[in-house]
């Protein structure tokens, strides 16, 4: 049993606007943290800038709130100079796609270990509503009075396209989801990248609609789970089946399937092909996952980092200054 | 052109070897400094690499050289002429015969001017020592030829035989200051200790290229030797350029401080070599972490720094303008971090491979809103040692980062170096936070310089936040109160104003000079020579170099006002002079500016400033 | 407190609304000054924003505020302290009443000064008023309750009927001040178009509070008019922000050029609305690209110079950070590039929504190497419009990046703008390549001005390359030659210095002032306001006020020197003063230095000035 | 017929080391571009810094040689701004997916019609030899003496991450193979990306080994041809088939398997599984895939700004400055 209540983890009054989703993501993310056990001076949380990255202002850890798209690149050097700390990167869809992409990117590809949530509410919030790289297409906003002409960025297919090893999905106004997912982060070795769909009542009021309530997700989610048949619907009467390359929404019972039928989740198979096809279901065809989709063991560079230096520490010679200096072609002078 | 050569005794010489970036020239011109340094004379090298990575073979742009001053005494720069030149096909002789002084001799490999070569390197006739008019003592030597025989039992093949050319060229120079081989023996068995048969063979031809010097005494008036009477500093040396150097001190002040030493970092010429070395030294526990970009470089040593280590992050100037932001983030969270700018050309990508001075008030200024960083600039390429050091020890100990710049001219240049020893140089003591303080600390709160304290993350009792954001002065909360930021502005800029830098030295003629010269940074071997020259030329002038930038040293006022007339001199349109202007009231200096990506010629600013000071 | 009222008649009132971030005192700010700006009145406003998005409802830090100064005659700022205070919440009370003059009238709503509002606003009693200890006319109103009643039978929903206490607010300052309301009326119909019911009810609102006022002649000593006698411009005339008079510069200069507009940008604050009201102007071929982040909103006007548009960049301070990269290779390469810096509280993230000027020097020198660019300051809201147009023009005639420097406080404040003609603008001539060129041209040729030529993609015979190496100063191609790189140097340099700009005027006391005080950019209102002040006091004050930075005016030494005190007052630690000192020889101003993220108080500056006036 | 020759196309001497594979992917650049026959001076080169992005100097078109890293930033400015040029921009792989990794995947994402070559040596060339995001796990360099500790991006997966529409691949010193996706990817409107596997001969001397050569390509590469069953092997012996989500290798005649068994290459297929697998494949177990990978059809970027600018300007009202200014709430004074 942890020693630590959700309190432990409180800090101040939170700022964001009434009914924000950011507020239901931190009690969430509190009470795994007091779940998981580990002292909140042994966690750093990092976050960029955006309303979601104020979170670390409101946790009782070690923390930054940093500067605009640069949370990952310096939790990663957090995470590699003190190996200790338990990580926690908080971004907004705007920090950590838009400027922060290639961070994203990198960091998922090196495998840093620490736990990257990306508040996604399709839009750039603190800075009062201008489309991001994850608001479909054709949104209007302020910066895109007709709409915008482009494709969204979907996080899990570029975090699998950047060689990640873990990709979970929770709801913000889900706290059973979401502390699952944050437990499942915190005990995978490696970057954990949580997907969390969180709702800006200011200026995207809605976009994650089909799936924000409880009883929309009974309707339109499915809740994967590791070694367990894809079965959803209100009444646990859809399952899913591979189709070629894809997959089929079936109805249990009709035309001779039955639970034995379905596909089964595997979060730890090495190849993402139907992990990436599980991520992409979008209404109204198909649910919406969550839970834990991809959770594949690999090395990770901060381990790798340390085991080298242990290596080389064996091999080597010379171990401070004074020796190093000898190592060079020296004369003396009498 | 005489046969009979006499050994002529020298105070100082100044030997260039040149060749295709192929030649192998720039060990030859390190294996000599070394032997001339081992037998106790001082040395400084400057390597001036060609911009492309491999032009085509035998091109104009496609010659390496390597300069190294060799002295009785104290040498403070590369030489700006040479007294030997070897160039080891048309395109060196063509593109370096400029460096030479009009008694110099020159080697050339007569192999290598045949008419193949000689039109790679544009020339019109057959004869390029003549096409060029040159007049000086040539030794044209068959090298290929004799390397390859001297080689043809090795059982090496053509290309590798070839590959020792530049030894030959190695062993004649040696025999032209009458040097003892057995260091290069030295040095090529340990370079080769891998290889035993390659360091044998790079002996052997070291030692044909001696003996056929020796035998045909060349088409030279005079061999030389360089004495080692000057008064020496006794103790073990090394040749160091200005990139190790920075790594070392790096290196030594982690130690000193004990703390885990990080370096967040992105290739860039000429500051890789920082982080190559660095890379080595895993069993000294340092950390490298090769970023996907500058900004990932020092964003992520701000994580390292959080985390308590000793937190650093090297690159060139297009990299500090990509870093500046992350460089703001530091000052306003006012965590350590140390910034290494190995200066090129400018601006954008610019030249790359080339020395300049011109990111000072990029150091200072580019960053948004009032951002104070204190800037060190090292003098040389030893001294790039003491500075990172200091940097180091500055940036722990007032919770600050600060940019530690070098240039291109330092960080590749070399000299002889003396090894320090680590309980010689200052304790570093960062306020770290104790545990009396539990209770009544704040993370803004302040020592007596001004510093916050260092709660670094895994303390129990210190958890607390830090941002970007403007923030309360005590309890580091976001605030937008005016009065508040008014406050923590000055607060900000005058805990670096309060950082305690050594007074700047007025070398030379400190008490009755009519002119002093000023400098900042990799130009001091230029500037001390220059004024070295004036003053044995009977002038009484001065020399204030600066090492320390912001702050700038308490005297420093005092020191500009004191003298009739200051020139300040600097490899750019007027930076450091402007950054004077700006601190020192009523301060209006001649100036003396050159922005070529070369080090400053002595001799030029001999005259220039002879000018200044006859007015 | 009297319940008699009496009409006074002012030369100008300052009003400010202030209340809950949703309570639209933004909107009924802005109403109110064009209603007045209608009847002829000058103004000028400053919307000062809450920090964070949405604060919790009614709290301290949740509270935004619109300032007007209304004036017969020319005003110059928003006004230091406010005659009339409107106050929705306890919390605006609070927080807003320090902006009150001692004569102000206090206008709250007291249904929202009930137990539970007080408590979020931390009042300890019932009775605000009393508690804070005002002494001033409070017209204490029960705003909610007869919106609600007026509103009663719309058939609208008590959240939307809410949002209209604003306007009930507003309607009771038009009554104090005896505005007409049909501008009002025609305003909300035209802004509700597609609403038409909602404004109907807002109209039904105004006009609520209008008559509640007349009707009660509430609780206070008198009414007002603020007299239009003062001389006046004719013509037409609009409302307008700095922000979007900037917009519209770099639209006028588009569309003068004959050339496409081109923005890339990422989202900033205070910067934004620029990228916003560009955005909506598709009819005009205006194409906005939101990038994923500044340096490649930066990167990609590049692209599009290259290709041929007017591009424009659009960002504040920490953005310029990131650009400062990119713009150095718009420098190099000389390519027109207008870069916008919306100045906002620094360094870091520092105060987003705040304003200060402490982005000079990073606009100035934030670039490795030697990196000149031209540097405009818009001096206020409608003199953005100039200065974008002129930042374009010079960009466009001189093939360089320009930089455009505004600030939160002139972006977010208004004023009356006469509506420009643009033939009455100067023409807009870039140097382009022609025709005849096809044979001699060269991609680094240059004009008499020092100006490369311009070769558009596309055209046939002109193919050239671009880029961030250093280059020979007449073909382009790469080149490390030293003398040519000085020589690039100091062409790239003397292209900026030769760049004409007009003289700074000297406001004031030309001819004999005691005291010279010295601004740039933003601060124009306030310097000159206090200019004003001190001259009315009867001392001998001149103002010269400098819009273009770099290159500098002509006649700046001239004009600095002229004066036996000079004052340079600036919202940061002294960057002007020290770009004039590096500048002017021998200059050493007094400093007026305040970085407090809000506008400067005229009062505070007048004693301080004085204070240096009478020393 | 072109009215152009290779010669139109090309410009000075290049300065690579010889051997250099960025002197093979020239000259068929130049080729292709003189078969494809659009104009020298509406075509666009753009590159970042390195050795391959010294390119555009040796074009006869107009170019630029950027700065590290902007390239498709800078492309993206440039295509939207004029969109009648053809834009080619270059990059290595440290440039494009090192510090531009951000630029490409929006790039990608926003689909701008151009073609991004990426000369991939898997080393950086210029600074003279560190590791770079596409370097094996384990390679020693001079910034990784004991061998990196992260796994490279495979540029394929990245791009489809990216939500990349095209996707192909060859050998610098596959001169045919090279013309033809050059020919695709012009052809191609939108964002094509091209992986030229090239060879730094001085840093990283036999990184493409088994397919740098004829015979070795013979050997160990596929050429994927949509519409063309997918054969490879010295004398066309082998195939590829389906298992399951994955890819195996069979060999025709065996196993009573033939031809028609074999997996079709549809390049144009908008789900890029197969696609993904394809371009992932390696030795020694599989082929290495060359040719058109992926290449579908999506509204380009460039396409949507311009029909968005038309559709406005049919919309609206007013269409110059001084009918803009009288949009607003304006008021006289006399
Ligand atoms: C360098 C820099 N660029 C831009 C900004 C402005 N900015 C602040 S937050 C933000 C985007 C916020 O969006 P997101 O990350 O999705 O967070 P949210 O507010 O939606 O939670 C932007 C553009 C900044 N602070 N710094
Ligand atoms: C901002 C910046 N950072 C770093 C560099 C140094 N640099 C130049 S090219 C290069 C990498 C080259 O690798 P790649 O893009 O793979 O090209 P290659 O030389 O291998 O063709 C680097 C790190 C630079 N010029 N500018
Ligand atoms: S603006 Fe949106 S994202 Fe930001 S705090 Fe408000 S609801 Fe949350
Ligand atoms: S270093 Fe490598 S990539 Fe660069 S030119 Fe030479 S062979 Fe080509
Ligand atoms: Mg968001
Ligand atoms: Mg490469």
């Amino acid at each position: 049993m942890s020693e630590y209540t959700a309190k432990d983890f409180k800090k101040g009054q939170p700022r964001w606007c009434p009914g924000c989703g950011d507020h239901f993501f931190l009690a969430s993310l509190q009470k795994a943290m007091a779940e998981i056990g580990i002292a909140p001076y042994d966690t750093a949380v990092i976050s960029g800038i955006g309303c979601s990255s104020r979170l670390p202002h409101y946790m009782a850890t070690y923390g930054m709130n940093t500067i605009h798209g640069r949370a990952a690149a310096i939790a990663t050097g957090c995470k590699v100079a003190n190996p200790n700390l338990t990580v926690w990167q908080v971004s907004g869809d705007g920090d950590g796609l838009a400027i922060g992409g290639n961070h994203f990117i990198h960091a998922n590809r090196r495998n840093i270990d620490m736990n990257m949530i990306l508040l996604n509410n399709r839009i750039y919030g603190l800075t009062k509503g201008q489309y991001s790289p994850t608001s479909p297409r054709g949104f209007v906003s302020k910066s895109s009075p007709y709409g915008t002409v482009e494709d969204p960025f979907r996080p899990a297919e570029l975090c699998f396209g950047a060689r990640g090893h873990f990709f979970a999905r929770a709801v913000a106004t889900d706290a059973p989801g979401t502390i699952e997912v944050m437990k499942a982060a915190q005990a995978h070795r490696g970057a954990s990248v949580c997907e969390i769909l969180q709702n800006c009542v200011i200026f995207n009021e809605g976009t994650h609609e089909s799936v924000y309530s409880a009883e929309g997700r009974k309707k339109n989610a499915i809740y994967l789970q590791h070694g367990k048949p894809m079965i959803f619907g209100e009444n646990n009467e859809f399952g899913l089946m591979q189709e070629g390359f894809g997959l089929k929404v079936v109805k249990i019972g009709e035309n001779g399937i039955t639970e034995k039928d379905l596909l089964v989740h595997d979060a730890h198979c090495e190849d993402n092909t139907l992990q990436l096809k599980l991520a992409l279901m979008e209404g109204p065809d198909f649910p919406v996952a969550l839970g834990v989709i991809r959770d594949v063991e690999a090395p990770t560079y901060n381990d790798a980092v340390e085991a080298q230096i242990e290596d080389v520490k064996g091999k080597k010679k010379y171990h401070n200054f004074q020796e190093l200096l000898m190592t060079n072609d020296t004369w003396e002078v009498k | 052109m005489t046969k009979n050569a006499s050994v002529v005794d020298l105070d100082q010489v100044v030997v260039r070897f040149s060749g295709d970036s192929g030649d192998g020239m720039q060990l030859a011109g390190n294996i000599f400094s070394t032997i001339s340094a081992t037998v106790g004379n001082d040395i400084c090298t400057f390597p001036d690499y060609p911009a492309d990575i491999r032009a085509p073979q035998g091109s104009l742009t496609g010659v390496s050289g390597f300069q190294v001053h060799i002295g009785a005494d104290k040498v403070f720069t590369p030489g700006d002429k040479c007294d030997v030149l070897v160039a080891m096909n048309p395109a060196a002789l063509k593109t370096q015969y400029k460096f030479c002084k009009p008694t110099a001799a020159i080697i050339i490999d007569t192999d290598c001017f045949q008419e193949a070569d000689l039109k790679k390197a544009d020339f019109k006739t057959l004869n390029a020592i003549e096409e060029m008019g040159i007049k000086n003592d040539v030794i044209a030597a068959p090298i290929t030829q004799m390397v390859k025989d001297c080689l043809a039992d090795s059982g090496m093949d053509n290309k590798a035989i070839l590959k020792c050319r530049n030894m030959f060229a190695l062993g004649l120079v040696c025999w032209l200051f009458n040097r003892d081989l057995t260091v290069a023996a030295n040095m090529l068995k340990e370079k080769f200790a891998k290889k035993p048969g390659v360091a044998e063979s790079n002996i052997k031809v070291i030692q044909a290229g001696y003996d056929y010097g020796h035998n045909t005494h060349s088409s030279v008036s005079h061999t030389y030797t360089v004495d080692t009477k000057g008064v020496k500093d006794k103790g073990t040396f090394m040749d160091i350029n200005g990139n190790k150097a920075t790594a070392y001190g790096l290196i030594a002040a982690a130690e000193k401080a004990g703390l885990k030493l990080y370096l967040g970092s992105y290739p860039i010429t000429p500051a890789t070599d920082v982080l190559h070395e660095l890379a080595k030294h895993k069993s000294l526990g340092v950390t490298t972490v090769q970023c996907e970009d500058e900004i990932a470089g020092c964003a992520s040593a701000i994580g390292a720094s959080f985390a308590g280590a000793l937190a650093c992050t090297s690159t060139s100037g297009p990299g500090i303008s990509l870093k500046s932001e992350a460089m703001n983030l530091a000052v306003i969270m006012e965590l350590p971090l140390v910034v290494l700018d190995v200066q090129r050309g400018g601006p954008a990508t610019g030249l790359p491979t080339k020395s300049e001075q011109t990111d000072l008030l990029q150091c200072l200024f580019g960053r948004n809103g009032e951002s104070p960083i204190p800037v060190i600039t090292a003098t040389s390429p030893t001294d790039c040692f003491d500075s990172a050091y200091m940097a180091c020890k500055m940036a722990l100990e007032h919770m600050t980062p600060v940019v530690l710049m070098t240039d291109a001219f330092i960080a590749n240049g070399s000299a002889a170096w003396k090894l320090p020893k680590l309980e010689d140089y200052p304790a570093i003591n960062p306020p770290y936070v104790t545990p009396e303080m539990k209770e009544t600390w704040a993370p803004y709160q302040r020592n007596a310089e001004g510093s916050r304290y260092w709660a670094i993350p895994g303390t129990e009792g210190f958890t607390h936040i830090l941002g970007g954001l403007e923030k309360d002065n005590k309890t580091g909360d976001i605030s937008t109160n005016p009065e508040n930021h008014d406050l923590m502005t000055h607060l900000r800029q005058e805990k670096i104003n309060k950082i305690q830098v050594p007074d700047v030295e007025v070398m030379g003629d400190a008490d009755n000079a009519e002119l002093l010269i000023v400098g900042f940074g990799g130009t001091f071997g230029h500037l001390h020579a220059a004024m070295d020259e004036m003053r044995a030329a009977g002038k009484k002038v001065a020399l204030a170099h600066f090492k320390y930038i912001n702050p700038l040293p308490k005297n420093t006022a005092s020191v500009l006002k004191k003298y009739k007339k200051v020139v300040v001199a600097e490899q750019n349109l007027g930076q450091f002079a402007g950054w004077l202007r700006m601190k020192v009231d009523n301060f209006a200096p001649y100036q003396f500016n050159e922005v070529k990506g070369q080090p400053f010629a002595v001799s030029e600013m001999v005259t220039a400033f002879t000018e200044i000071y006859n007015k």
